[in-house]
């Protein structure tokens, strides 16, 4: 299997753009216009967490603008190449080759070489200790450099998220500043560099001017905007921001409004209700009691106001139209309507008294969990809910002295980073409840080793089965995050994930009109 | 020609008639004083006159208030403000309060030269002049210090060249010495004479004390509760008042400078004081204490009094404080009702602490105004542990003794008068059944006529019951006449001791004594 | 233009001084009253959403409309009223306790400890007080409870000053020289002479600092860390509706008057309540 | 001599509070539950082991005094180490929300006692019956209205309707809003006290020297006030870190404040004390400023 990027011909990035179709929206740009050079493109999504791209442990929206990767996400959530110009995987699906891109130059000026490439990967693998690359580069046997445009990774099993996963593996210059430790100053090969950053204020990234992609980028430079308090949609209103990411409310008023765009994430953040699954309580341990809370909830009502009229009401990880979601399984939904009659008849059954019980319940401080714990109230149990920060929902998840969740997640990479997190040994499982379940783990670990397109879905479709029937954790729906931007902004539309800059989109090809 | 002319001048808060019907007539390059007791609306009066009345005080339109035969502009702020620190000057009771703490003497005054025509320089010259005209030393660089780096004496001159800065044609002097030390007040009293003598302006004293205004006054006026109930030369009203009011007063003031009764038989020894000496603690944390009182010595025995007379600051207070067991002494020792006190020793024991009494200066601050009369005096007896119902019995006889009805048990502090109010406070004193009285400055607070039935009463209590009692004034003649034996205080040491009667300006007293007794201002003694 | 304040008359100020006394007790009773009946008042529950009426303006069905998920505004605000008075006057009960409490056992033990413990409260006092109510709080855990209790720290110097304050004042009074004198201990002294001026000054202080208790929580809200999550408090009320300020004005609107009258009412209550409970005003008056 | 004791004595015991301040927010900070690397757990997804590591790495599982002894001598050094959320130089990440706090502070704090005083002597100069309701309602605004409240209806007002203003960065709204707030915490005792003052007796020999108003006010009413008004300002400069703080976080002000409260937020210890020991010097450094004047204006004191 060979995936081959195009060379970025003007002509070519522009049927690429129009192939990715999967939205229907495409960028209301008139190519017949030359873009427009200069000008400083103030961007507001998330934040940025650190300096050194492989020890992100947060959020990662901001640094592809300076960092790049051998692949990248395209819009439809497929892989593209990007440094590497292609790759091939043996059919044993242990081999990975990478041929990579000539006249690719850091932001020193340095041309980037195979054994720049093996040496970020060796980083990773020795030097960096979270994160989910980690755990999937642990998997590499050898890393070599074959000549300077190749690189080869041997793995001991076979890896199927691994051409995905590359997408977050940054190609640094070894020459950065504080490699040996922490990265202060990342020299990488995007189309603007890492200049100066205020954490939680801003990052000021100026043009890369040899950059690889030819006549790129327009802009003279990005200007990141990290402060996550400020109201960008106000912000935005006020000229203050060119691109931001805003609330499904804001989102809903903006886009009657002709002086800006929306658009949305092309994939989708996902809401689900969790159960407490590794130290459950009763009677909440009983599958019947988490069912009859299921039924309790009005998926459509909620996801009407989560995501203010849009969004998706399903009971998958992923929207319709993606490579993993199943008709089938979204038809059979029994829950996407409230049945209190039923939940009733089910409390009943499992001999629950609900005005005896009080739910614990625990969520981040946002407004949709209040929903969930209205609807949850109307059967009759009492409920304490307990909104709490970051951290303090982390401690407390952590705990397991809970009973029910509602929560979120945001778009990944790759279709494993979800089902990981529901492994009896996956990073980070509290938001889910910490699932311990070996024949789940089964069912996730031979997907994951599965090349073939077709039983890799089959294998994870059936996981998902198990996860429903047991009531771990019930998806309510998905709704995708919007990003508003100034009419004046062209050439850009959101991609799949947070990322502002891919093989096929992104910062580099954005110009302003005025 | 009349250099002021009153007529009819009525003053009301509200409905009240504070000043009711005043008419004055004062002569150019004389002198008229305006006696009366606190609350006979005199310095209002005098205020009506510059217009500066306070807030809520009204001026009736029937009233003229004419200057040198020209009404009063009451209602143009800019003609008054023009009439007031040039035509019209006025000096008031503390000096301290009316200088501005914040500025230099030279500059306070030359805020008035500045309203002329003077240039910066011949100002300056003309402050030195002006200081030098009140006797004041060293006038050039007394222009550059401020207020409270003067004393009582200097800070009253300095507002004296102030009122003189504008050139008055009619100076207004509101109770100029009251606030001083007896040996400052002659001096001021003094200089306001020659002052008034050399410049001819006409000058107005409003004053409570018939010493002062005798001093001073060409012609007096005896105000009552906002009338004037008397008018003529100052001689005639004093040596044969009238007005039974007037008499009153001159009498009052007769009584403490008649010479004292014979002084009492000694019974037995109730307070002996060796060698004390009081320190306060220093200011901060590093502060040196500093001594109020030393080498002290005193015996006070059974039905006598021990007068203890000084100026402000001699100690005096501080030294009777120590006695009653109130102040740690920290050298030598005391010895009350058998009981020896020592530095660093031992307070005095509760039982006896009840024994010795203290009466204060101020009768207001001396009575929590939350508690009725009845819940004041039932203080001391719920605390000797008497039963509550013995309580009514003995608060009658004891307002009985003290010249208060058994009415009065039911008011609150300030539904009283100051006399009647320290009349409780002795009273409550007196629920105590003590061996010793401290008076400490009890009078001073109060109107002559008061002080001396105030007198009157604790030397007829004394008799009754035969306590002892050390009384601390600053009023020579308020102290010689309570008192069998007189201690002289001055800086911490005393400095004299003789009978009441030895004292005199006798040339066997020592300095200080005489001086006191020079500064007194007794024109009535004749 | 002169400095002196116009002359009010003895009738003006009369009439003026019943108004003023009745006018805020009435509302602060019937605020009390509100919140005691609120569950019979409200005519929604007050967490109830209506997810297909999300920000409506005032109607006959929601007389103050409803909120950005829906809930009644009237009904929040009624029962919020519970919370609001739950949380300021808990706030501010606790401030009096910690702070008049650790004050006066400060005071009682003498001059050293006066001025070791006195250090601490300025300690506290000098610590930007919403930062510390912000520590408090990321420690102690949101709700109503530890709300309180932030709060109460945060606000306990200024009782502990006027503790301190009253306590030199009538110390150095001749009234209580006079009653150790007649051998009052000093529980006497606290008991008789003490205690009503400093429960006066302490009454008028604690009517001070409720409104500012009530602001302090909803600026805690707003920040992200006020009382629980659904439990409606004005102040909450208020800072959830700063963003949906232009959808749904009413919805700021209504909390914001319901602060002020309580504020307004309070500061003058607070007066009068100083004027009432010192005699010594009264006498000069008169 | 005894100027320069008093000075110094004041000096050391602020500092001493200062250093109080610091020891008790180091404590709180460490009692608050929840530390940086839960919250690197959360998006980073790190495993039990790897959140272990991390810990060790960050020297937090070290003792409590241990940590505070590194941090105070290093500090004393002036080394305020590296954010641990951020990796970046904690002196660095100061140095640049410093003067964006001080600029924003001080201009609020002189508006505050310009306005404060502006008002409060109008009113006692002219007695008019609009400045005396003026007191009344800036000081019921500043108790009743949250300045966050203020904010947000500004904002809307003259960033979105009017576009006068940008939203993120503008100081002109907050230091309007924080002035006026502070204005209205001082205003009312200031008014008082001046009415107090206009009632004194050295006031009254100035108006028997016949002086005119103006000069009444500027130089024998205002200096009387100064205690106050300093005293009063020490209580504007306690509620500004708050009103900062909320306009920081509102108007998106990279300063001290939202310094402050992400470090909390994130419990990013180093940069939590550096930020409160930078303020607590600060306001020792005010408050030893207004002491300072305060003497220099008393001659009474200056002694």
């Amino acid at each position: 299997m060979t995936i081959a990027g195009p060379r970025l011909s003007r002509r070519m990035f522009m049927a690429s753009t129009a192939a990715v179709g999967f939205s229907g929206l495409l960028p209301h740009v008139s190519f017949a216009a030359e873009p427009a050079r200069g000008g400083v493109l103030r961007y507001a999504t998330l934040g940025l967490d650190t300096a050194d791209p492989h020890r992100h442990t947060g959020s990662i929206a901001v640094q592809q603008i300076y960092a790049e990767a051998l692949t990248s996400i395209a819009a439809d959530g497929s892989v593209e190449p990007f440094l590497a110009e292609s790759f091939d995987i043996s059919p044993d699906g242990k081999t990975y080759t990478f041929h990579l891109r000539d006249g690719v130059t850091f932001h020193n000026g340095d041309v980037m070489v195979a054994d720049d490439v093996v040496a970020n990967i060796e980083r990773v693998k020795s030097k960096v200790t979270g994160g989910w690359l980690a755990s999937a580069v642990k998997l590499v046997d050898t890393v070599s450099a074959p000549d300077a445009r190749t690189v080869v990774l041997s793995m001991h099993e076979p890896y199927a998220p691994l051409a995905n996963l590359m997408s977050e593996l940054w190609i640094i210059s070894p020459k950065s500043e504080g490699w040996n430790e922490t990265i202060k100053t990342p020299l990488g090969t995007g189309p603007f560099k890492f200049g100066e950053w205020q954490p939680k204020v801003k990052l000021v990234a100026p043009a890369h001017t040899t950059y690889w992609r030819k006549g790129m980028p327009y802009l003279t430079a990005v200007e990141a905007d990290l402060r996550d308090d400020v109201d960008k949609g106000l912000a935005l209103r006020a000229g203050d921001l060119d691109i931001a990411y805003i609330k499904p409310d804001i989102a809903k008023q903006l886009a009657t409004d002709p002086n800006f765009k929306v658009s949305p994430l092309k994939d989708a953040a996902w809401f689900f209700v969790a159960f407490n699954n590794r130290k459950p309580r009763k009677p909440f341990d009983d599958p019947r009691v988490r069912q009859a809370l299921s039924y309790a909830i009005d998926k459509n009502a909620f996801m009407k106001f989560a995501a203010a009229g849009g969004g998706v009401v399903t009971n998958q990880m992923v929207l319709p139209g993606n490579l993993y979601f199943d008709q089938a399984t979204h038809d059979a939904d029994a829950h996407t309507k409230a049945n209190l009659d039923k939940a009733q008849a089910l409390l009943k059954e499992a001999g629950v008294d609900p005005a005896k019980e009080t739910i614990e319940f625990v969520s981040w401080q946002e407004t949709y969990p209040q929903v969930i714990v209205q609807m949850v109230r109307k059967l009759g149990f009492k409920v304490n809910h307990v909104a709490l920060d970051d951290i303090g929902a982390q401690k407390r998840l952590g705990q397991y002295d809970w009973d029910m969740n509602c929560m979120s997640s945001g778009p990944r990479a790759d279709i494993f980073l979800r089902y990981v997190r529901l492994m009896s040994d996956g990073p980070n499982p509290v938001l889910w409840g910490g699932i311990q379940d070996p024949d789940l783990d089964k069912l996730i670990k031979a997907a994951v080793a599965e090349p073939a397109l077709d039983k890799r879905k089959a294998l994870y479709l059936a996981a998902w089965q198990r996860v429903m029937e047991k009531y771990y954790v019930v998806v309510l729906g998905l709704s995708a995050n919007q990003i508003a931007m100034r009419k004046v902004v062209q050439g850009y539309e959101p991609g799949f994930t947070w990322s502002p800059n891919w093989g096929s989109g992104g910062v580099a090809q954005t110009w302003l009109a005025d | 020609m009349n250099a002021l002319v009153i007529r009819n001048l009525v003053i009301a808060k509200g409905q009240r008639r504070l000043v009711d019907g005043v008419s004055l007539t004062l002569a150019k390059g004389s002198t008229l004083g305006i006696i009366g007791e606190s609350g006979s609306g005199k310095s209002l009066t005098a205020l009506a006159i510059t217009n500066l009345l306070p807030d809520g005080l009204s001026i009736s339109s029937t009233s003229t208030i004419e200057i040198d035969g020209v009404a009063l502009p009451t209602h143009d702020a800019h003609a008054m403000r023009a009439l007031r620190g040039a035509k019209i000057a006025m000096v008031f009771q503390d000096p301290m309060a009316c200088l501005n703490p914040f500025m230099r003497i030279g500059t306070q005054i030359d805020e008035i030269l500045a309203k002329g025509v003077l240039p910066r320089t011949a100002r300056t010259t003309r402050i030195v002049e002006l200081l030098r005209e009140v006797d004041l030393p060293d006038p050039a660089t007394l222009a550059r210090r401020y207020p409270h780096e003067l004393s009582g004496g200097q800070q009253q001159r300095v507002m004296l060249a102030m009122a003189l800065a504008g050139e008055p044609d009619l100076l207004i002097a509101d109770e100029p010495t009251s606030a001083l030390d007896a040996s400052v007040q002659a001096e001021i009293v003094a200089l306001l004479a020659r002052l008034q003598a050399r410049r001819q302006m006409a000058m107005l004293i409003i004053t409570h004390d018939l010493a002062v205004a005798g001093a001073l006054a060409h012609d007096l006026a005896v105000m009552r509760a906002g009338q004037i109930v008397e008018t003529g030369p100052a001689q005639a009203i004093l040596n044969a008042p009238q007005h039974p009011y007037t008499a009153r007063l001159v009498a009052a003031r007769r009584t403490l400078v008649s010479e004292p009764s014979d002084a009492a038989h000694a019974g037995h020894l109730l307070v002996e004081v060796t060698d004390v000496a009081v320190d306060y603690a220093g200011r901060g944390l590093f502060g040196r204490p500093f001594r109020a009182v030393q080498g002290a010595s005193l015996r006070l025995e059974r039905g006598r009094t021990l007068g203890l007379l000084g100026e402000s600051g001699s100690g005096k207070s501080t030294l009777a404080s120590a006695v009653a067991g109130l102040r740690p002494i920290a050298e030598g020792r005391i010895r009350l009702l058998g009981h020896e006190m020592r530095p660093g020793g031992p307070a005095l024991p509760q039982a006896l602490r009840r024994r010795c009494q203290v009466v204060f200066q101020n009768p207001h601050g001396a009575l929590n105004p939350r508690l009725s009369i009845a819940r004041a005096l039932g203080e001391p007896l719920g605390l000797a542990g008497i039963p509550h119902r013995e309580h009514a019995a003995r608060i009658n006889a004891v307002l009985r003794d003290v010249g208060l009805e058994a009415e009065h048990a039911a008011r609150f502090p300030h539904q009283l008068s100051g006399g009647q109010r320290q009349r409780v406070c002795i009273a409550r004193a007196l629920l105590c059944e003590p061996d010793v009285l401290v008076c400490d400055e009890v009078v001073s607070a109060l109107d002559m006529t008061v002080q001396v039935q105030i007198l009157q009463l604790l030397k007829e209590l004394q008799k009754k019951r035969g306590f002892g009692m050390l009384f601390i004034g600053h009023d020579i003649d308020v102290v010689r006449w309570i008192s069998d034996e007189v201690l002289v205080m001055n800086k911490g040491r005393i400095v004299d001791r003789c009978a009441a009667h030895e004292l005199g300006a006798t040339a066997s007293r020592d300095a200080y004594t005489q001086r006191l007794m020079a500064a007194r201002l007794s024109p009535l003694a004749a | 233009m002169t400095l002196v304040m116009p002359a009010r008359t003895d009738g003006k100020a009369r009439t003026r001084f019943s108004v003023r006394a009745f006018l805020p007790a009435a509302i602060l009773v019937f605020m009390v009253a509100v919140a005691l009946a609120a569950p019979w008042i409200a005519p929604f529950d007050p967490l109830d959403q209506d997810l297909l009426a999300l920000n409506q303006p005032p109607g006959p069905e929601h007389w103050l409309g409803t909120d950005h998920i829906g809930r009644d505004v009237f009904s929040r605000l009624v029962m919020g009223a519970r919370t609001t008075l739950l949380v300021g006057l808990g706030g501010a009960f606790a401030a009096f306790v910690f702070g008049a409490g650790f004050g006066l056992v400060a005071l009682s033990l003498g001059r050293v400890s006066e001025a070791i413990l006195f250090g601490a409260i300025d300690l506290v006092r000098a610590m930007p007080g919403v930062l510390l109510a912000l520590l408090l709080i990321v420690a102690l855990g949101e709700g109503v409870g530890p709300v309180t209790i932030a709060l109460g720290i945060s606000f306990a110097p200024f009782f502990a000053y006027v503790a301190r304050a009253i306590y030199h004042r009538e110390a150095a009074k001749d009234y209580v020289t006079a009653a150790q004198l007649f051998g009052g201990d000093p529980l006497h002294v606290l008991r008789v002479h003490l205690a009503p001026n400093l429960i006066g000054g302490l009454v008028t202080q604690a009517a001070i600092l409720l409104p500012r208790c009530i602001v302090t929580e909803s600026v805690l809200s707003f920040l992200g860390l006020g009382s629980s999550p659904d439990a409606p408090t004005w102040g909450r009320m208020v800072a959830e509706a700063s963003r949906y300020i232009e959808l749904a004005p009413h919805a700021i609107l209504a909390p914001v008057l319901a602060i002020v009258l309580l504020t307004l009412s309070l500061s003058f209550f607070g007066d009068n309540v100083r004027r009432t409970l010192d005699p010594l005003r009264e006498e000069a008056g008169s | 001599m005894k100027f320069l004791a008093n000075a110094g004595f004041d000096l050391g015991r602020m500092l001493i509070q200062a250093l109080g301040i610091v020891v008790i927010v180091f404590l709180l900070a460490r009692v608050v539950p929840g530390d940086v690397v839960d919250l690197k757990a959360i998006e980073g997804d790190l495993s039990a082991s790897q959140q272990q590591e991390m810990r060790t790495e960050l020297g937090l599982d070290q003792p409590l005094i241990v940590q505070f002894g590194q941090w105070s001598w290093r500090a004393l050094h002036g080394d305020f180490g590296d954010s641990i959320r951020f990796g970046r130089p904690v002196g660095g990440m100061v140095r640049t929300a410093l003067p964006v706090t001080l600029v924003f502070a001080g201009l609020s704090f002189v508006l505050a006692l310009v306005l404060a005083i502006g008002i409060a002597v109008g009113a006692v100069m002219t007695g008019s019956r609009v400045l005396r309701s003026l007191v009344e309602i800036v000081n019921i605004w500043s108790i009743a209205l949250p300045t966050f409240c203020i904010g947000v209806v500004g904002i809307l007002i003259f960033s979105v309707w009017l576009h006068w203003l940008p939203v993120v960065g503008s100081m002109l709204l907050p230091i309007l809003i924080i002035g006026i707030d502070g204005a209205g915490q001082i205003v009312k005792p200031l008014y008082e006290e001046l009415r107090e003052a206009a009632t004194s007796t050295h006031v009254r020999t100035a108006h028997a020297k016949g002086l005119s108003p103006w000069r009444i006010t500027v130089r024998h009413l205002l200096p009387t006030a100064v205690p106050v008004a300093l005293a009063l300002s020490g209580l504007v400069l306690a509620g500004l870190i708050a009103g900062t703080l909320t306009m920081e976080v509102l108007f998106g002000l990279p300063g001290l404040g939202s310094l402050m409260l992400n470090a909390i937020q994130g419990r990013d210890y180093p940069v939590i004390q550096a930020a409160i020991l930078v303020t607590a010097i600060g306001l020792v450094v005010v408050n030893a400023l207004t002491d300072l004047l305060h003497r220099m204006i008393d001659p009474r004191l200056s002694r």
